[in-house]
Parts: structure tokens; C-alpha cells; sequence
């Protein structure tokens, strides 16, 4: 096992890996930009280092700092958290070049799940249904819409290199595509470095679920049952759950199969996760892609099963065998999440600034990650989550009961929060009765 | 290892009263100087505040102006210019390791009390096995050298102070 | 094991009422020694906040520490003699219902504008099927009754309030 | 299902049966004192009603104020808690009388097991081993050395009304009995205005295990596991577990069918806690009590089992069946409980002040039942409990490192802390192998 993991990330998921080393008693050193220098995690800490200023380039997403604290600390593994280099291959490359290991899968894995079309390609000859759309990149116009026209409008135009939603246009007819194909390929330059993009059939009634996978450096692969996250605001997940409500249980199991092919396709070790949209209508679902890191929203799936996925990612690439089969994994009750942002819940315009009061939930039945504390200046350069309020319950409407009662006992004083947002939908009556498709910012669609 | 951890800012500390008093003069003095009617600061977040009232009081007869500048960022425990007046403080560009030679068995660059130029090299930083030369921003002397030869360093730390010359 | 690193700001312990004296009073020494109209300062995190009014006041003036008075307790809606100087207010000794006679056809005990005796009854308060005769502590004149008939009341809770006389 | 509850209680145990009641849709009033005024409970609550000045006297322990402010509130059932009214069978009775629901078991069950000689008598009858020594109060000292002598010293003397560990004394020899029995019933006069006291035999090496139980009005019963809170200083205990370490299957079992039969000799109904003495070295137990009442470290069985016990105990109250078997009750995995409560962790003197900063625990497998906020003034009028950290785990040794890592986390700034005192234990060899029998204050002993 390792002596000593470097934790090249801040806020709540730096906490979270913090605390799992502690409890698996290997020391930790969180590498921090001069603006997280009094952080929580960096208190916490066994060791800091300081890698950079503010910036997120200049700090968090600097290699060459980042590696150099590894080295200087003595660390001998390297675990990026999510977001910033969790999924740069080539950060992962040049830890292992320099003796270091890094948390996560192989670079190759990351490589081929990084680029969208190519994974598209994997997924379909791993016989897992995709959406209908292009293979390849679109060359030009013509092509966009020779693709556009084969999957059937309405049709979505995607950045292959994109992800969380940037880089991404809704088109509803062939009259819509020159100009979004500019647009799209415009903005996915800008946002990626690449303006590649490709096309493929939008759902509307669509849920995004995903599949939580494990594997080992022995091949023996798990999955850890599905999350539904379509209640989004901008592309971009606030509130996630598992099991996935209103599935069948052909579609369920169909999921769960398909992830661990997809997964198998790129031999894939450590956590990752499948991501599908499935037609509310009729239960098919596509491959969308995979992730190939620790999710913000693993916790559900922690609550479901009991086990703690950070310690069998520590485990796992320590070269640890899973040490569980398929037939041990136990799903048990239902487990939400909401994800308390420092945002205006109307507009979701970042509210960064000072929190003077905190007063976090608690009782039975409910988690709470955040790095907060009261008094606590959000820093405006990073992303906007504060805190992850995770309750699990014997079934789904006694999770969302519990979850009412958690955010309504709730403190975040000085900034706005994405609370009453929360509040709003767990009202609903389409999410309570898990008949909602996708929910974009305050509009709830019934599916 | 001894991880590169320096003193917490200690903004309540022992010398924090004799900084803040320090503080108050000097501002009160940029206040008098300029003919302000309001200065407000804040050095651990790096706050300022400057107002002066229409009618201006003062015999200066600069334009009214009303400048307000804000940045809040956390306090970061560096030895600070405020506490050693008159001197600069060469901080670690970069993470990595500390040398003060350019060879184990070579003479260190600068000593303690050692004058120096502006861009003569000062130290080595050693990142990912790059040699990094750092040079001095000012000309100088040494006052101090405060880290040991073949030390860690994070990103920020102080290491050496030198007392500006000609 | 991390090192238990103190969170923040915190300078409650013992000494911080000495260390804020003296700091008034050496803050107060730079206010007249500048001319200036006000300082604020903090020592915890390094704030300052200096003040000249227009007309500069005499340079001579000591400067008075200001004590603030904290109350970090989310304000309850109570009527507080605070707010209504030279007021006694009468409070409910007991949990239970409010009445103003002693029986629903009866005349109420006191009404606003009565003048009462040190020992009268003002209304009765009905707990556990038990009528209890609520008496004035003090003769006056009452001014205002807060709470309607037949309403519950809790310990503590305002019932009138009467201007003393005599 | 009740409108509205009544909570007869302050602090967390406050808190904690307010958070069920939300969860249930049922409304809250929060019965307080005027020290309390400003507390968490208090602004949480969807009501609140002051019920008498600071002295718990004139304000928790005041039955006609408590019960006019469930009459003026218009509530159908009060809620005590434990401490304050809780075990008061003529609190009960009152209720009833009232046409309020009492939370809790009938008056009878309470006066039958409140007197701890009767309570003896009872479990005897039902065939639960006692603890050898006097059944009947002691009259004078000759009774007093006869029954010492027929247990064999060394013996205790107890307070027949006592509980919480006062009113207690270790005989060693006869020489020893005069002036123990005059001074054991001295205190028991002063503590609980009543001087009966009993003879037990003490056993040397004894681990406190306690068994929980729930009744419905239809006469179902089951237990949910047993707690081991052998962890104590001055017979207050300060951590509890379940499962209770090292005990043989038989013992184990043993004990949950005692516990059963002890509670179906008073037609227990709703929440209860069986405790008995295990003897490390043989595995025989001993009945020692039975608290009719909800008890402070009810979450760590509440891990195990999943169940939410203060709504087993709402439902029940309300005439709802159990809906489930003994078959049905199942234990996973391992939690832990430490009380941090506001003493010095030398001495255990109170440390009542003002808590300037709290930062909780929180994370993957963490619960934090707590009225704690900051700034917060501890009052200096009642107990010294400021908040449950509860772990839970897959075995003991991950829920022993679990708890290290929350409370090594933990901040509680202005005041000093039992948490230094749970840190030594949970290092401590005897207690990570659970090899202890008994733990009071500082001193560990193995086995």
C-alpha cells in the first residue's frame, strides 16, 4: 500500500480523498494554490504544498508543479480528484514516467474514452447500443447534414472533445444546420482547443443515467448499479440519485451489461463510469460516454452499497485485486444528492463571496462532503460547489423526505445556494413521482 | 519529509497589535498626505478602500475622486515586507528543490552579506529534473538566506531577503 | 496526524480585553497625533479604517474606545422595556390561555386607560383547568394590553404594560 | 398518524426527534426554557413555546407547564426524550389524563421497571438471570450483610430509584458494610427522595451490554441487537458499539432472548433497553435494568439495523403495528458512538463557556447528531452533552479508524472537549482488540 498520496485538487474532493487515506492510514500532502492556502483540506492535511497562485492554470492544471510536489513531498501516488487533470492523459503519463502512480485507469483508457467519437466507435463495437449520429468528426456542412438527416431531427451537435455540457447545440431542422454547425464548431474551438464535432440524435423524452464500474489490474470488473442524473440546469448535474427510479427491470440489467462491455473494451482499472441517455418512452438507451475518473456524484452509490469507492480506487491501483464478485454487491435503499452551489437559484449566476454562517444538516440517514466553514470567502476561480448534502432512506420517497428536511435545516449565510432550487423540485410532483425525463434549471418536464 | 508547511500567517499572533498600531500611522499618514477624508485597509485580504468627501477640506486641489478597489483573497503566510521594512523578499517562483550551488561539490552562489545585481543568479530550483536559475529581481544585499541547501520548496516561499542598494 | 491547525480568527481567550484597551488607547494617541477624526482597527485580521471629517476637529481630543455590543441571537418578537421607556411590562408567570374576565360574560378585569392598584387582578391564565388570577406587580395606569382574550401564552410573554404612577 | 407533537426535551436529543417528525409531515413545538430561547431546536422547530426560566425544575421537569403548552398548542402527543420526564410514570399518566398521546410506554411499564428491586423480581420471574443479591430493599445494616454475604463480596449497594450510575457503592468486605449503608442511603434520599437501596453482587470484570427492543400495542416484539457501552467514566458512558465485541454466539443470543422476555413480563410497548453485566471471563450475564425510554446512543442500533427509531416509536404510539418481523431485523456491519460533551478530558469537570468555532465531522459513513453552532453559549443548567459523532463500517476495525479520522477533524473551539479522552481509547490496545470489560475515565482495563 502506498505511504504517502499527493491530492492534486481542492475543495470537497480533496476532503474526501483526505479522509479516506486517514482512515486507511496513509499520509497525505494537498497541493493548493495561494488561494486555498487556509483551506479546510489544507488544514486537515497531514502536509501542504503550494504549487501555484490563483489561477487555475498556473496551479491545479500545472504539470510541471504539480509532479515537482509530488517529488519534492516524497509522495509516492498522485490522485487527481475530478476535473483539472483527473482525465489529461498526458498527466498520466508523465506520472508514470516519473515513478509516481496515478490514481485512476491506464493513460491508453483515458485516451480513447477522451475523444467522443472514438469512444462512440469502441462502444459499438463492444455491441452497446449508441445514439443514432456520426461516427467520425463532420468534415463540413454537407456531411452535418447527410448526418443530421440519417439519425432524424431533432438532432444535437456535440464538441468531441467537450463534456459537461459546453460545447453543445440543439438542431430541429435541416434550415438550423449551417448556422449551428459554424456556431457549434466555433465555440467548441474556443472552449477545447479542437473544433471537431459530430451529430446525434437528440431524445426528448430522455433520463441520463449512468453506470458506476470498478475493475482491477486482474481484469475482474463490477458494476455498482446506475444513477439517475437528469435533473440538470445547464447540462450541468444538481441533483443525482440510485437506484435510477421508473426502469424496467430488462432496461435496468440491460444498462448494468452494457457498462461493464463498454468498460471491458478499453480494459479499463479503476472507477469509471458509463453514461446513457434512455428514451423515457420506450426504455432503449444509448451510449453517451464514459468517464473516466471518480464522479462528484459517487456518493449514492456509496450510500447503495456500503462500500467506499475512493478506498477501492487507492486499493486497486496498488495493484489490490477487487477481492468481491458481482453476486456480493448489494444494492440497498435509495440514496439522493443535491448539490448545494454558490449560485443564484433563479439565474444560477455564480454567487461567489463571503459565508458567514454555516450550519450543516445532520442526523440519520444524511451525509454531508463540503470544505466549508463559516467564516469562508468562495474563491471566484474555481467551480461553484459548496457542498454535497447525500441522505439515503429505506425507498425513494423517504429519501426525498429526508432530503427535504436536510435542506430545509440547511445554513448558508452571506451567498446565495442552489437550495431553494432543491426545494423547488422535491416538490414537484413529476420528480416525486419519478415521472420527469430531464429537468433543465426550474422548468420540470413530465416524461 | 519535512513538507515546505511555513508558520501560519499569525495574523493574531504576538506582533500582530504592533503591525496593525504600524498600520494605522502609516495609513493615517497617506491620508494626511493626500488630503483624503477616508482610507480603509485590510491586509490579510488584501482590501482597500480610499474616499475623499466632495467638498474637499484639504488644501489639495486634485479632482474628487473615489476609487474603490476589492480583492478578497485568503492570507498567505509569507514574510511579509511590512515586517522587515526596507527589505525585499525573493520568493520561490516555482515547487521544487533548493539548491545553493550549481554542483554539490561548487561554491554557493551568494552568501549571507554577499552584494548583489539585479539578474545575477541567486539559486537553483530543481523541477522535474530542469535546473532552474533564479536570479535576483533587485541589487542588493544579502540580509538573509532562509532555506537550507537542498531543501523543498513550494510555490511562493520566501528565500532570501536583500536590502536594495544604489 | 495533521497538527491542530486553530481555524481562523478567534481572540476570545483570556487577555483579549486588556489587548483591546491598550490598543484604543494607542490608537486613540495616533488619531490626535494625526489630526484625524477616526480610526477603526482590527487586530485579528489587520483592518484599519481612518477617518477626517471636513472640519478637523481639535487635535486634542482622546480617543474614546467604542464598546460594541454583540448579540448574535436571531431577534424574537417580544415588546422589550427597552423600546418603551418608563414601562413596566406585566409577563405571563405560566404557560396557558389568556383571559381578560372571569368568565366569557363577565366584564374584562382592566382595559387600556384604567388606572390599577399595586395587587389587582389584571386576567386570569388558565393552565391545567386551573384558573389563575394574574395580579399587577405595581400601581400605574395601563397603557396597552398585547394579547387578545382567549389566546395562549407562553412563559415570559408580554401581557401589558403599565406606566407606574404614585 | 398525530398533527402535532409536543418535544419535551432541548439539545440534540431535541433536534433528532424534530428531524423524524419533518420527515413524517408531522409538525413540531418545541417546549423550552428561557436559556434555550435562541437554540437550534427552538429555530428549527415549526413552533416553539417557553415553558419556565432556565432551572430545569421550573421549566423541563415542570409537568403543568409542559402540559399546558401542549394543550395551548393544540398538539395530540408529547415526545420526552430521555432525562427530564422521561421515566416519570406519573408524567405519563397526566398525559393520558389530558387526552395527549404520550411517546413512550404506558404508565405501568415505567412504575414496574422504575423501581430497579421490582424490576429484579420481574426479570427473575421471567426467567432473565440476575444478578445475584437482596430482591427486596434493604431494611437495615443486618439485612444489609446478609445479603452481601449470600452474593459473596464483593458487592454494590445501589439507590432502588437511582439510575445513571449515582447512588452507587462497592462493598469489598463486611467491615466496609456499616458505613457504606448509611452513606449509599443517605445519597439515595438526597439524589432521588427515596433512601431504598439493594445489595448486588459486583462483578470484576463486566462488560455493559444492553439489548433494544420494540413493542407494538398488538404484543409484537422484537429486539434490534445489542449495544456494548462498557466505555464509561463515573458509570456515565462516554462510547458504545453495536455489535457488542467478543461475545460467543450463545451469550449473544442469550442475551436477545432475555431481553425479549423481560420486556413481554411488563407488555413493554414502544422503545426499550434491557441491560444487563456480561461477565468477560464466563459469558453469563446478569439483568440489571430496563430503561423505558429512548437512550442517548439509540443511532448506533439505528446504523445497523437502518430503522429510524424515533418513528418506530411515533408509529407505534400512534397504534401503528410494527409491519415487520424479528427475520426481517437485519444487522450490518459495525458502528461506533462517542459523546463529546463539554468536560475536561483529565478530569471530566463540566466546561460550560462559549463555543467560538465548530467545524463537524462529515464524509462517507459519518453521522453528527448535535445542537452545536457557533458562537454558542453552553448553558451552565443542564448536561454536558454537546454532540453524537456516530460511525459506521463494515467491520470494527474500519469503524474504529473511521471514528479516529472524524474526530481527529473535529472542532470545537472555547471550550475543552471529551474528544482527547475518545482519541486515547480508540489507541488503546485493549479496547481496538475489545479486550476490555470496564473503561471509567482514564484507566483502560483489559479483560
Amino acid at each position: 500500500m502506498f505511504h504517502k498520496i499527493l491530492i492534486a485538487n481542492r475543495g470537497e474532493i480533496a476532503l474526501r480523498i483526505l479522509r479516506t487515506c486517514r482512515e486507511m492510514g496513509i499520509r497525505t500532502v494537498v497541493a493548493h494554490s495561494t488561494a486555498d492556502a487556509q483551506s479546510l483540506p489544507v488544514r486537515l492535511a497531514d502536509e501542504s504544498i503550494c504549487v501555484g497562485p490563483a489561477s487555475p492554470q498556473a496551479s491545479y492544471l500545472n504539470i510541471a508543479s504539480i509532479i515537482s510536489a509530488a517529488v519534492v513531498t516524497d509522495s509516492d501516488a498522485v490522485h487527481p480528484g475530478y476535473g483539472f487533470l483527473a482525465e489529461n492523459p498526458n498527466f498520466a503519463d508523465i506520472c508514470r514516467a516519473c515513478g509516481l502512480t496515478f490514481i485512476g485507469p491506464a493513460p491508453e483508457a483515458i485516451r480513447l474514452m477522451g475523444d467522443k467519437a472514438q469512444a462512440r466507435v469502441i462502444a459499438r463495437q463492444a455491441g452497446v447500443p449508441v445514439v443514432p449520429g456520426s461516427e467520425l468528426p463532420l468534415k463540413d456542412e454537407n456531411e452535418a447534414v447527410e448526418a443530421a438527416e440519417g439519425a432524424g431531427f431533432p438532432v444535437m451537435f456535440k464538441a468531441a472533445a467537450g463534456g459537461g455540457g459546453r460545447g453543445m447545440r440543439i438542431v430541429r431542422g435541416r434550415a438550423e444546420v449551417p448556422q449551428a454547425f459554424a456556431a457549434c464548431q466555433a465555440e467548441a474551438g474556443a472552449a477545447f482547443g479542437s473544433s471537431e464535432i459530430y451529430c446525434e440524435k437528440f431524445i426528448e423524452a430522455a433520463r441520463h443515467v449512468e453506470v458506476q464500474v470498478l475493475g482491477d489490474r486482474n481484469g475482474m470488473r463490477v458494476h455498482l448499479g446506475e444513477r439517475d442524473c437528469s435533473v440538470q440546469r445547464r447540462h450541468q448535474k444538481l441533483i443525482e440519485e440510485s437506484p435510477a427510479p421508473s426502469l424496467s427491470a430488462e432496461t435496468r440489467s440491460g444498462l448494468h451489461k452494457a457498462a461493464l462491455a463498454a468498460a471491458a473494451a478499453v480494459n479499463y482499472v479503476s472507477a469509471g463510469t458509463v453514461e446513457f441517455l434512455v428514451d423515457a418512452d420506450t426504455g432503449h438507451f444509448y451510449f453517451i460516454e464514459m468517464n473516466t475518473r471518480i464522479q462528484v456524484e459517487h456518493p449514492v452509490t456509496e450510500a447503495v452499497t456500503g462500500l467506499d469507492l475512493i478506498r477501492e480506487q487507492i486499493r486497486i491501483a496498488a495493484g489490490e485485486p477487487l477481492g468481491f464478485r458481482q453476486e456480493a454487491v448489494r444494492l440497498d435503499g435509495h440514496a439522493i444528492e443535491c448539490r448545494v452551489n454558490a449560485e443564484d437559484p433563479e439565474t444560477f449566476a455564480p454567487s461567489a463571496g463571503r459565508v458567514t454562517a454555516w450550519i450543516p444538516p445532520g442526523g440519520f440517514g444524511v451525509r454531508v462532503d463540503s470544505h466549508l466553514m463559516a467564516p469562508y470567502a468562495v474563491p471566484p476561480f474555481y467551480d461553484s460547489l459548496l457542498a454535497k448534502v447525500i441522505v439515503h432512506g429505506r425507498d425513494r420517497a423517504e429519501a426525498i423526505e429526508r432530503m427535504r428536511r436536510a435542506l430545509v435545516e440547511t445554513r448558508v449565510e452571506g451567498i446565495k445556494t442552489t437550495i431553494p432550487f432543491h426545494l423547488r423540485v422535491l416538490a414537484d410532483a413529476a420528480f416525486v413521482e419519478g415521472r420527469f425525463s430531464s429537468i433543465d434549471g426550474a422548468r420540470l418536464t413530465a416524461g | 519529509m519535512a513538507a515546505p508547511r511555513r508558520p501560519s500567517p499569525a495574523p493574531d499572533g504576538p506582533g500582530a497589535d504592533e503591525r496593525v498600531v504600524e498600520l494605522a500611522r502609516r495609513v493615517g499618514g497617506v491620508l494626511a498626505e493626500l488630503g483624503l477624508s477616508e482610507i480603509e485597509v485590510e491586509a490579510a485580504g488584501l482590501r482597500v478602500r480610499v474616499l475623499r468627501t466632495p467638498p474637499a477640506p484639504a488644501p489639495a486641489a486634485a479632482g474628487a475622486a473615489s476609487a474603490s478597489a476589492e480583492l478578497e483573497a485568503v492570507p498567505r503566510p509569507v514574510v511579509s515586507d511590512a515586517a522587515t521594512p526596507g527589505l525585499v523578499t525573493m520568493e520561490a517562483p516555482m515547487v521544487g528543490t533548493f539548491y545553493r550551488a550549481s554542483a554539490p561539490a561548487a561554491a554557493p552562489y551568494v552568501n549571507e552579506g554577499d552584494v548583489v545585481k539585479e539578474g545575477q543568479i541567486l539559486c537553483i530550483i530543481e523541477a522535474m529534473k530542469l535546473m532552474n536559475e533564479i536570479e535576483s529581481r533587485v541589487a542588493g544585499r544579502v540580509v538573509k538566506i532562509l532555506v537550507e541547501n537542498a531543501q523543498p520548496v513550494e510555490y511562493g516561499q520566501p528565500l532570501f531577503l536583500i536590502e536594495p542598494q544604489g
